[in-house]
């Protein structure tokens, strides 16, 4: 019997309710202002952030134009530090511009068809206001600390005049103060700001790599691979971390590298279980067995078919496991484990500060904040992510 | 139910044994001994050897390893070199204000959680929804050392030297100096008001953990067949969500329990630091700088243990919870 | 009384008409205890020495309650559970023995359909990189070009057009992802197909149109289907030859149309009693009702599975010691101890 | 029979409370040592009932009340003075709960303490000392102390297997059971050679009671329940509780010798360990606790602030210094070690990290000592262009232009500076250093570590160091010979390893010179000798700064310590912490 092309069940075309009207003059607006046209119909997330993006970039650019001319020039010796905030200044702005400009000009049309999933959980991520709220602060947190260079008013090691500029309160000189070195508190959190965001992002990224891989070998392999594996998760998750660290601490010398590497290798068991259990549920699936009654070898299975199935709890846990690694590194530092002077790190700034706490509040409060702001935008996007990704959870 | 117990503990001894030996081998390789914190000029080399004799230092490592570990099999955990005593009553000095601590704050922290997850998941979507996520996100993205030392500037300092509220809390210690000639209640008052900084600072942490995975776990269920069923049949919304909807949704909740154990013992560590708190998680920190391997590995092996035993209880309970799930 | 009464795996037809031949096929799984130190026996004995054979071209209906085992059959079959004992020979081929090489080329002739169509196809790849992706690892379909081409092919066989390509499954109804799973096994170009409830999981109105194409296929691609189902009627529709399991045997098995008009053992006649028929009449007995649970195939009942159950009125003490062979005359077979001697 | 009979006599004669134990059956060798606290502590509540009843408190306005001292550590060994090596537990031994047999005044010149008096046999050239106890003192169990008592201490701290952490107090005195003879029941005699502040090992040495530790083995001392479960002194303060990282609590002694002041006023007085200084500064402005031991100076202008609180400043025996190792090619010239000195601003660093609580120091001799050169205070002050000078001059030039001198081979002025985690002052020594010797030409790294890998670093045979911030705390005898004396350089506290003829001869001859006026001009000399030779860059002497709740009075803190009138403190009645107070409010 023939059967219509296409099906008698095919899904009835629905009008997306978000279809945008084109905008007249956009592109001419958006040249002069990326981001207004946006703004003008009406999507004040996007449009604010390529604003904000533009006229920060820009303000940073003219105010600080002796050190952007000074990295720019190939003789004046810039610091690799400049050359990379150069970089990023260039490229935001490029970014805001051009999204904008081809933004603008596009036919505002959404597509309705052809949607993969990971489209489905950004639009229904970007109808969380909080969520999009900790997206754009992670963004302009990341944009501060790769502009670290252009941005801090001081050098962030340097030491000022111990007699008579330490722990000089908030002031127009100092606009966060000074600390017991009297080196200024605003450029250390700006370039405190690099050492948490890659100690959270590198450290993660370890972590979720191997949970990951483990925790799918042991899901699809099951039988002897699972229970040797999940041994250790055990074993891994009943040892006492802090006594590990601490050892670990103690054996080799505490440099940056090493509480990276210690933070990543010590946080995977949760993706690993997550994982697991993900690829358990998944290996029961059909398209699971399908994949291997089609011959494919297990290899591809689990890189092609498995993981790219579990990476929306995956990366829900890692944007969560960032903010808790920033913590974490924090804390460690209040036992004197962190990150060490005199590079500038938030936990450790905190942790130095605290003691002084009533006589100089702005030395652990301002960095305090930075971790506070930064690990809630982290974890704003992570929950937005989680009920976006969870098609249970979509409103 | 009784053999699924008996053969999980079974299977606990191995990774027991298995922990025990890795920290052993971990602590053992960092250099430096307890001796070596004791130097002072006035101290003679040999006096140094000698104190190695005397704490048994002076063997290799495979033969102090055989040792403790016969010691360790048959219940003794050594005898700690800075306490002067034996580890296990160390541990039964201290242990006991750890788990009164935690679980303390595991309570607060599981009653003030569920609540607002309950909350959040009813109004989803709504203000009240937006501005209780952000609240519990806020105290969950701070340095527990840092929430702590915010509230003893707050409650304790503040509250009485400047603010001079009716009520403040003592910033330190587990009880006041007095309270040996306290009569009952007011030794019970004294014990409790000494409680409320370092739990409360444990269980906000906690609480905003537990109310994200309330919040989902609840929309998840009320959007399941049988919630609409008894809105249906007319019942009130309040029967709806705590009768029906609650206790289902508290089932992946349960789970945290022993996802949280972990969590809970190593966030008590900067807490009793803040708060002077004698317990666990100090006591560890302290030993491995001084040295004092004994106490580090029977504190370390106690903490593997409470870890293992959570993850059964919460075993348990999700059957308690779930009589979908039999264990034979 | 012409023919002796033989057992089945005495009565396969010679192996060159054969395309696939199962003779005593046992699954067990381990029970459900995790871990290490699992206790004795607890094997859940899912499929307890089943065969049977499939001419090139024709179907065989695999039918039963659910847990009878007849997916894992179908599915060790294919070797996508790893059998634990007996023979599994695919045009000659023993499949139990064969190699990751063999096996791969075996996967390219014999496929399978699944019940799901929600589950059976990833949700993270578009129609278009799914197809193209099973042709590229069987290097099938040439150059990139090729491989369109071939895609828009299978969709249009299936009755999807290329306007389909590149959308992902969750904006498929179910009888479009089932369209797409045949598509997907078409995909290898195989000579068998295992369809696991093809049409179970869909609407009524789309069952039709999904058997409709594919018996259309079988037609057109001279294919062999293996069905397994509950469904009688669709299995009665489908099927050369009927197979009816009980707690992991094959307790009858014959001719389509020969066993719904002269079923021999107790269980099938319960179970073809249950039919809704449209013409009632024809000699039919009144609805036999079963009564008792299915027992756990961890532990059957000693003798004849379906002792405890059995309404025959001539079931005595044997039934619960003896455990009856699947014998009589090609090409029908029953596994009953009273209908063998009543014959 | 006999002890029976003495009891009576000593009860009709003495005061009742010679009525105290009997151990007539062998002592502490009956004692087992699993029981020794449940033995023990009957008695010494049984004692102090009595004590209590006959010596109670005249209604004066002084007695009463409870006071807390609170710092960051516990005290590990406790009361157990053989075994305890920590700055704190040893001052609450000598003057809280034991008593040593003599002890420094004010003006650091010993006093009679134990020992009513004494007398040596030459006083120029002492080789006996015959110490004459008082009879007045109790164990607080009911015992007398007596020459036995200190017979047993002394064998014990001479004999190496006990492990006694300040052996070197005994290197001039003839050990063991030879070293002391009991003349009486109350009077001893030790056998010495001639050296320099002879008397100075009797003040710190306190007394042990023979009766309850006497039997057990000197090498399981340290484990002995003794000295953090539950220990019997005989000093003005009773032990009644010890909660492990938590607390320590005494009680008053009412039988403490009323010739020494009788009962302590404070009726109790309470250690508190609080390990994160934050929360020690707000336990003191919330009166949680009295006083504050040693917080950070950065602290102190909240506790000036505060109307409540007082600040006690007292001379520290304690200095902070940067040990060089010599043994490495870089830091074995002088002339290179000096010029760090001269090219970091020391008195900046005094000045802003101790807000100007401390001295700079040029050796370890502390500002209160009699051999205290005043003069070199201000000799090396910061100086970086002679700093400059002595480096060109010892062959350290910047060759290559990247600002770091080089010597002639062409190797770098560099060197990693290791300190220790958890110090604050020391990490800011570091970057200091790091920030200011590089503005001289000498790169620096700074280089983190925990404090027992440090420490095995720079005591181990490798010696993997080349220059670490450290501390030392001196005794009041001053004795640098494991510091600098060649004959001691494989030994563990040799850190700079340097050889000079001259100061080996100086340092033998301070050891034995028993005459302070003789000993100065040595001193002096010494002490320039430490600035030419600069084996270690010395930073300051830090003042012993402690926060203390004005309802505290009559305490005195200085050099000897924060605990050593601490039985003369008082609290206003009014002002006593109410024992519902804390409930109450």
């Amino acid at each position: 019997m023939p059967l219509p092309v296409g099906g008698g069940d095919a899904v009835t075309a629905v009008a997306f309710p978000g279809a945008r009207r084109r905008t007249r003059g956009g592109r001419l607006l958006s040249a002069v202002m990326p981001g207004a046209p946006q703004l003008l119909v009406g999507r004040f997330g996007a449009g604010l952030t390529a604003l904000l993006v533009w006229v920060g970039l820009l303000a940073v650019l003219v105010l600080r134009w002796d050190r952007v001319w000074a990295a720019v020039r190939v003789s004046s010796g810039a610091s690799l530090d400049d050359r990379v905030a150069l970089v990023t200044l260039v490229a935001g702005l490029a970014a805001a511009w051009v999204w904008s400009f081809r933004d603008a000009g596009k036919v505002q049309e959404l597509r309705w068809v052809g949607v993969s999933q990971w489209v489905l959980a950004g639009r229904a991520f970007s109808r969380n206001r909080l969520a999009v709220l900790g997206a754009v602060g992670i963004l302009i947190l990341y944009l501060v600390a790769l502009l670290a260079p252009f941005l801090s008013p001081y050098d962030p090691s340097a030491l000022g005049d111990l007699l008579t500029e330490r722990l000089v309160p908030p002031s127009t000189a100092h606009l966060l103060g000074t600390d017991h070195f009297a080196r200024d508190v605003l450029s250390r959190v700006l370039y405190g700001a690099r050492i948490s965001l890659s100690i959270g992002f590198v450290a993660i990224g370890i972590s979720v790599t191997i949970g990951t891989l483990l925790g799918a070998v042991a899901g699809f392999f099951g039988s002897w691979v699972d229970t040797v594996l999940m041994r250790i998760v055990d074993m891994v998750i009943a040892f006492p971390q802090l006594v590990l660290l601490i050892t670990v601490i103690a054996l080799f010398q505490p440099s940056i590298f090493l509480i990276i590497a210690v933070l990543g290798l010590t946080q995977w068991t949760g993706t690993t279980r997550l994982v697991r259990g993900e690829v358990l549920s998944l290996r029961e699936r059909e398209f699971i067995q399908a994949a291997g009654a089609l011959g494919f070898s297990r290899a591809r299975i689990i890189f092609f078919h498995l993981v790219p199935n579990v990476l929306g709890p995956v990366i829900v846990a890692a944007t969560l496991g960032i903010g808790n690694t920033i913590v974490l590194e924090a804390s460690l530092s209040f036992l004197g484990l962190g990150v060490q002077p005199p590079t500038p790190s938030w936990g450790t700034m905190v942790a130095d500060g605290r003691s002084l706490m009533l006589q100089a509040w702005w030395l652990s409060t301002f960095p305090g904040l930075a971790i506070v702001f930064t690990v809630l935008a982290f974890n704003l996007v992570g929950d937005g992510l989680r009920d976006a990704l969870d098609p249970r959870l979509r409103r | 139910m009784t053999r699924y117990l008996i053969r999980r503990t079974v299977l606990a001894i191995p990774l027991v044994l298995g922990i025990a030996t890795l920290l052993f081998f971990v602590i053992n390789l960092a250099p430096g001994d307890p001796t070596q914190l004791m130097i002072n000029p006035s101290m003679r080399a040999e006096v140094v050897e000698q104190m190695r004799a005397n704490f048994g230092l002076d063997q290799s490592l495979p033969v102090r390893y055989t040792k403790w570990l016969t010691a360790f099999v048959r219940g003794d955990l050594g005898y700690s070199y800075s306490y002067n005593q034996p580890v296990s009553q160390v541990i039964a000095q201290i242990l006991p204000n750890t788990l009164l601590l935690s679980g303390a704050a595991l309570v607060v922290a599981f009653v003030v959680g569920v609540l607002i997850g309950i909350v959040q998941a009813v109004r989803q979507y709504s203000l009240l929804d937006q501005a209780l996520s952000f609240v519990a996100l806020f105290f969950y993205s701070m340095p527990s050392f840092w929430l702590a030392l915010m509230m003893i500037l707050v409650f304790a300092l503040f509250a009485r030297n400047v603010w001079d509220w009716p009520i403040y809390f003592p910033p330190s210690g587990t009880r006041s100096v007095d309270f040996a000639q306290l009569g009952t209640w007011d030794q019970i008052v004294d014990r409790a008001r000494y409680m409320v900084l370092p739990v409360t600072s444990l269980a906000l942490v906690l609480a905003a953990g537990i109310a994200r995975y309330t919040r989902s776990s609840m929309l998840e269920v009320v959007r399941q067949d049988y919630v609409r069923t008894a809105r249906a049949k007319g019942l009130r919304e309040r029967t709806v969500i705590l009768k029906h909807a609650l206790r289902n949704a508290l089932i992946p909740v349960i789970t945290l329990f022993g996802l949280y154990l972990p969590v809970l013992f190593s966030g008590t560590v900067f807490i009793e630091y803040v708060f002077g708190w004698p317990g666990m998680g100090k006591t560890i920190i302290d030993a491995i700088s001084l040295r004092d391997y004994p106490v580090v590995m029977g504190t370390s092996v106690i903490f593997a243990c409470m870890v293992v035993v959570g993850n059964l209880i919460a075993d348990v309970l999700y059957a308690v919870v779930d009589p979908r799930i039999r264990y034979e | 009384m012409s023919e002796p009464v033989a057992s089945i795996e005495e009565a396969f037809p010679p192996s060159s008409d054969l395309l696939l031949e199962v003779r005593g096929l046992v699954k067990h799984f381990p029970g459900r205890s995790r871990g290490i130190g699992r206790g004795a026996g607890g094997h859940v004995r899912a499929v307890d020495g089943v065969s049977f054979w499939l001419q090139r071209g024709e179907t065989l209906g695999l039918v039963g309650e659910s847990g009878c085992g007849k997916t894992t059959t179908g599915r060790a079959v294919l070797r996508l559970i790893e059998p634990t004992a007996g023979d599994i020979r695919f045009r000659g081929q023993d499949v139990c023995a064969m190699d990751h090489r063999a096996l791969r080329a075996f996967r390219r002739q014999a496929q399978i359909m699944f019940q799901d169509p929600f589950g059976s196809l990833n949700p993270r790849l578009t129609v278009g990189a799914m197809l193209d992706e099973v042709l590229r690892v069987h290097r099938l379909g040439g150059d990139r070009d090729g491989r369109r081409r071939r895609i828009a092919e299978l969709l249009e066989r299936v009755g999807l057009g290329s306007e389909h390509l590149d959308r992902y499954p969750h904006e498929f109804s179910g009888g479009q992802r089932q369209r797409l799973g045949i598509a997907r096994s078409l995909a290898v170009e195989p000579e068998l197909l295992v369809l696991d409830e093809p049409v179970s999981a869909l609407d009524v109105s789309v069952q039709a149109q999904v058997v409709n194409l594919l018996e259309d296929l079988q037609a057109e691609l001279r294919l062999t289907y293996l069905i397994i189902a509950h469904d009688l009627s669709l299995v009665e529709h489908m099927s050369d030859r009927v197979a009816v399991m009980y707690l992991g045997r094959i307790v009858e098995t014959a001719p389509a149309a020969e066993l719904y008009r002269a079923p021999r053992h107790p269980y099938t006649r319960a179970l073809l009693s249950a039919i809704p028929r449209p013409d009632p009449g024809v000699g039919r007995v009144g609805r036999i009702v079963l009564v008792g649970d299915v027992p756990s195939p961890v532990s059957p009942p000693a003798g004849c599975p379906f002792h405890p159950r059995c309404p025959h009125p001539g079931k005595d003490v044997d039934c619960g010691s003896l455990v009856p062979d699947l014998e009589g005359k090609a090409p029908h077979f029953a596994a009953c101890l009273k209908e063998a001697m009543s014959e | 029979m006999m002890t029976t009979r003495a009891r009576i006599v000593l009860g009709l004669t003495v005061v009742a409370a010679a009525c105290g134990r009997d151990y007539a059956d062998g002592g502490a060798a009956a004692v087992g040592v699993e029981t020794f606290c449940a033995d023990v502590a009957p008695h010494v509540d049984a004692f102090m009932a009595r004590m209590e009843q006959e010596h109670s408190v005249t209604d004066s306005a002084r007695y009463g009340g409870t006071v807390v001292v609170a710092s960051i550590g516990d005290m590990v060994d406790g009361m157990n003075h053989f075994v305890s090596s920590d700055y704190t537990a040893s001052q609450n031994q000598q003057f809280v709960n034991l008593m040593s047999l003599i002890r420094y005044d004010a003006s650091i010149q010993p006093q009679p303490y134990l020992a009513e008096s004494w007398e040596v046999d030459d006083p120029t050239h002492p080789s006996t000392i015959t110490f004459h106890l008082r009879r007045d003192v109790y164990w607080h169990d009911g015992v007398r102390t007596d020459a036995n008592d200190v017979a047993f201490t002394y064998r014990v701290v001479t004999d190496p297997e006990t492990a006694y952490p300040n052996a070197a107090f005994w290197d001039h005195y003839v050990g063991g059971a030879e070293g002391i003879e009991v003349v009486d029941s109350f009077t001893v005699r030790v056998r010495l050679s001639p050296h320099a502040e002879y008397l100075d090992p009797w003040t710190g040495v306190s007394i042990m009671p023979r009766h309850l530790l006497e039997g057990v083995p000197v090498s399981q001392l340290k484990q002995h329940p003794y000295g953090t479960q539950c220990p019997v002194g005989n000093g003005p303060f009773v032990f009644v509780e010890h909660r492990p990282q938590e607390s320590w609590t005494f009680k008053t002694n009412p039988a403490f010798p009323t010739d020494l002041g009788g009962r302590p006023y404070v009726d109790r007085y309470v250690y508190r360990v609080i390990p994160e200084q934050a929360t020690l500064l707000t336990d003191l402005l919330t009166e949680n606790i009295d006083v504050y031991l040693a917080p950070r100076a950065d602290q102190v202008p909240e506790i000036i602030r505060s109307e409540d609180l007082d600040l006690l400043r007292s001379v520290s025996r304690s200095y902070t210094l940067v040990a060089w190792n010599a043994r490495r090619p870089q830091l074995a010239d002088a002339r290179v070690r000096r010029a760090m000195t001269l090219g970091t601003n020391r008195h900046e660093i005094v000045e802003a990290q101790l807000r100007g609580y401390g001295v700079v120091a040029n050796s370890g001799v502390p500002p209160f000592h009699w051999a205290y050169d005043p003069t070199l205070a201000d000799s090396v002050r910061y100086d970086p262009a002679e700093a400059r000078r002595l480096l060109e001059e010892a062959g350290w030039i910047d060759r290559d232009g990247d600002g770091v001198r080089e010597n002639a081979e062409g190797a770098p002025l560099a060197f990693t500076l290791k300190y220790n985690q958890g110090n604050q002052y020391r990490q800011d020594i570091a970057e200091i250093m790091q920030a200011q010797l590089g503005q001289i030409g000498v790169k620096v790294q700074p280089q983190v570590m925990e404090f027992g890998t440090m420490i095995a670093q720079l005591s181990g045979e490798e010696r993997d160091f080349d220059a670490t911030v450290v501390g030392w705390v001196t005794e009041f005898k001053l004795d640098d010979v494991d510091l600098f004396h060649s004959s001691r350089i494989d030994q563990p506290y040799a850190f700079s390893g340097t050889r000079n003829a001259q100061m080996d001869r100086l340092l033998d001859t301070l050891q034995l010179v028993v005459d302070r006026q003789a000993a100065i001009p040595l001193w002096k000399e010494y002490q320039q000798l430490l600035l030419r030779e600069q084996p270690y860059t010395y930073f300051y002497f830090p003042e012993r700064l402690n926060g203390i709740n004005k309802r505290v009075r009559g305490v005195t803190m200085d050099a000897r310590g924060e605990w050593v009138n601490i039985k003369d403190w008082w609290i206003p009645r009014d002002k006593r912490r109410a024992v519902q107070r804390a409930a109450a409010r």
